[in-house]
């Protein structure tokens, strides 16, 4: 059912945790199957330099937590609010039709953060 | 790496003396038990021992009483359309509960939408029925309560017995789903008090794909396919020969089990007994009325896919009620009518054991789940805030 | 004593290398293909393969059109209730011949009673449709054509392309029963023109239980059934996962069977030519459009029953389209509609070969059967009169 | 399906033929699924003395026409008149249900070939 990459993923995620002093916060929930995720970005000069997540929700929505930040660090911020859900499943090499919805939570989740970060930084 | 299979309430392995008894019909007894030339005739002589067998399994009266279908899930269509179809004169109304399996659930919904008036009880919170909700919901359009016997998912096991006298007294007909109980727990049509019943093949060490439906003598009820007249012209089709040969011994062990499942019994009991140790875990159904083979838990924190993909990894097959293993908006209808909120059931897990569980497996699965746990709450936004 | 089995029409026996591919589902591989663990999934991953192997058969587009289903009686029930079901508010006309298998025959007569309009087309002396008594039937009410593709008591093959051609004109589905025909000569949906189509396991050395339903994509069908999500929601129920395997097998086989067929029509021609030799003997349905396996004769004088029991004797196995066997009023309603006469019908007697039957098999026949006859015969108060 | 006695009546039919010149003669034939039966009687001081029979039926109809012919012989044609189907089905040790009605076909025929004797000796 999910990729071998998804299951690398989801067996060995990176950047699992928390930020203590984190630029910004973004918190999302799924309406779809109320799975829950959490990023925890760290800012230098509007790139992003350090990533964290919290995932509460099925194999591909931490799969896709984890790939995200991967894919989000060492990004501008502009960069990485480019991220799409699309290119998400894309990098994971494809997910199961019904799993397509977890990939948003990532991407928003992510979108979300970077806005907080912007907001704190006004 | 070892391999643990907890996951019986969704299937259990064919017992290899069902196996055997089956596989002349995929060879030399290959003959069309409709056949009047000896090819037939000598099939259909296994096909009648094999109804005995299952008749004498539940206590039926007479071996024309069971109907051999495709499955557990025909077997419920067809006792609940059929009665509908016979006796959409005498009325429209259906009463079943709102934790039945989906081929009961799904099936009221479809008559619901033909006009049918369906009531689905409420249940506790341990999944049992109210049987004063069940008197006061009868009324004289009342056709059939269809009551599963004991529930798949929490393994809770409904007052039936009761159920069948209420039934009797308002001249209604019962039909249960004793899919999950037999086997497990004594299913006796008889002292059950049902008019039909139905049982599957491969939830108790049988073939998947065959099913049966016991019918009462003289319950009214109408064929939902139509060709042939095989099974007694309630079910048309050439018989699955094989399957239905191996339902017959199935039934047949599974009628003889009850022994046996004490000792699945307290391996479930100390494995309940070792997953409450954790921290912020609950036992989901009834403490006592449940299946000698179930366990289910909440396990706050954590979403149950991720968790049976962990445990599956190691080797231990389970299940769970979480939405996002059924791609659905929520999770378990059964756990959220019990009362847990939603989180509380995403976070559940069904390990349901088998005649060849050992207590090995116990161990490893004692060991293995708390460790898993700990490393997906980690990774929760939920914990530990 | 010598068995000589000629009634594959009835059922086939397994081919060994089907059983093979089955019977790891009934040993290791004995997970649910809904569950999400590896148990689960390895055998999903089987089913998936099944699937393809009936959908490449049959010349499919996608592996989604195919609905497995537990045999050809329910697939036909399924794809003539289905399709009227979900076209009803479009119209309520269904047309279909006169001498279908009565999976699809008593479906139209249950409809007809639901207050659906069916037209049962007329069949000649060979039991072939007439097109231009169907192009006059249809009408804008005409929801659905359902017509075999091959018989089974005569093996009289139907002009399913031609009537492809005038279903597509007037924008009706079409459904075909091909359970009879596939293995044995060309089945291809595209080629054929059809929206659905019927096949059968056991027809074609695969285990019993077990069919499928071809739907093309678009077709609107709705399910019979509630249940679980299995087969696209169309067919609830935990797979016969064997069974399913079994058929994909089958399915392969039977469409790489035709060289095979070309065998077994010879030793047919011998057999029809040597039956024919008798005195007021006639060969029943079509004498080219007619399925390689299949001899039909009227013997006149003698009764089907007491001959297919006195070939039983001699190991012999047939069938007949007698009263006598079928324990109705009339004999065959096929042999009836192509215009035989009571008595005519009453004896008749079909043979039908496999991939195994031999040159000794017909020897020993054509020895056999003239003797019966003869001893018939003359018992018979309508001989020598 | 069948008993072995029924099939080996089936298979050894007594008493099958004609017989030329016969004290009565009759045919019935069976509404149900089309068969037909003929039998023969030469009776002798009442008795019956020999007794034969022709029948186009199924393997059970053929085998009560067969045992009939047994019970009859050497009967009076009063005793012979009290044959009924339940006795030919019970000896022939039971007929499927669906068989029921061609043990009819025998004792009408009988019934029918002892009518004829009578009008013929009138
Ligand atoms: C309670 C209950 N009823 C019905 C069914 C359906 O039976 P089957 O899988 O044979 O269709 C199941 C199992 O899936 C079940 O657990
Ligand atoms: C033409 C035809 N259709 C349908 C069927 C029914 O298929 P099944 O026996 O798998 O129910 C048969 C065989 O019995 C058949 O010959
Ligand atoms: S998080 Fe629920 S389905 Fe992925
Ligand atoms: S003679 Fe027709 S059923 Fe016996």
């Amino acid at each position: 059912m999910y990729t071998e990459k998804v299951m690398d993923h989801f067996q060995n995620p990176r950047n699992v945790g928390e930020i203590e002093d984190a630029d910004g916060v973004g918190e999302v929930g799924n309406v779809k199957c109320g799975d829950i995720m959490r990023i925890y970005l760290k800012v230098e000069d509007n790139v992003i330099k350090d990533i964290k997540f919290r995932t509460f929700g099925c194999g591909a929505a931490i799969a896709t937590s984890s790939v995200i930040t991967e894919m989000a660090v060492d990004k501008t911020i502009d960069e990485a609010l480019e991220l799409t859900n699309k290119q998400v499943a894309e990098e994971l090499g494809g997910l199961p039709p019904v799993k397509m919805h977890c990939s948003n939570l990532a991407a928003d989740a992510l979108k979300t953060a970077i806005e907080d970060y912007k907001k704190n930084n006004k | 790496m070892k391999r643990v299979y907890l996951d019986h309430a969704a299937t259990t392995p064919l017992h290899p003396s069902i196996l055997d008894v089956m596989l002349p019909f995929y060879k030399e007894l290959f003959g069309n038990p409709s056949s009047v030339h000896s090819f037939g005739r000598e099939v259909k002589k296994h096909v009648d021992k094999a109804r005995k067998q299952v008749a004498e399994s539940i206590n039926a009266d007479l071996d024309e009483e069971i109907i051999f279908t495709s499955g557990g899930t025909e077997a419920d269509n067809l006792a609940i359309l059929g009665v509908a179809a016979a006796l959409k004169e005498k009325g429209n109304h259906i009463i079943t509960s709102s934790v039945e399996h989906h081929a009961s659930l799904d099936t009221c919904d479809a008559l619901a939408k033909e006009g049918y008036r369906v009531t689905r009880l409420s249940v506790d919170e341990h999944g049992v029925i109210d049987l004063e909700e069940l008197k006061s919901a009868i009324s004289k359009d009342t056709i059939l309560i269809t009551l599963m016997h004991a529930n798949n998912e929490v393994g809770t096991v409904q007052p039936i017995e009761k159920v069948s006298k209420i039934a009797k007294e308002h001249d209604i007909y019962l039909h249960t789903d004793a899919v999950q109980s037999f086997g497990q727990i004594p299913v006796d049509v008889n002292q059950l008090g049902v008019d039909l019943l139905t049982i599957s093949g491969h939830k108790i060490y049988g073939p998947k794909g065959i099913g049966a439906l016991y019918v009462r003598k003289g319950t009214k009820l109408k064929n939902l396919a139509h060709g042939g007249g095989q099974e007694n012209k309630i079910r048309p089709g050439t018989e699955n020969v094989a399957g239905i040969v191996g339902l017959g011994k199935a039934a047949e062990m599974a009628s003889n089990s009850v022994d046996e499942m004490q000792e699945v019994e307290k391996k479930r009991d100390r494995l309940i007994e070792g997953l409450l140790k954790m921290d912020d875990v609950k036992l989901n159904g009834h403490p006592e009325k449940r299946l000698p083979t179930n366990v289910n838990v909440s396990i706050e924190y954590i979403e149950g896919e991720a968790l049976i993909l962990s445990l599956d990894m190691e080797g231990i097959a389970a299940s769970s009620g979480s939405a996002c293993t059924s791609g659905s908006l929520d999770p378990s209808h059964v756990l959220m009518h019990m009362g847990l909120s939603h989180q509380t059931a995403h976070g559940s897990l069904r390990l349901t054991l088998g005649k060849g569980t050992t207590d090995e497996d116990i161990d490893y699965v004692l060991d293995r789940v708390p460790k898993i746990v700990e490393r997906l709450r980690n990774m929760s936004p939920l914990y530990g805030k």
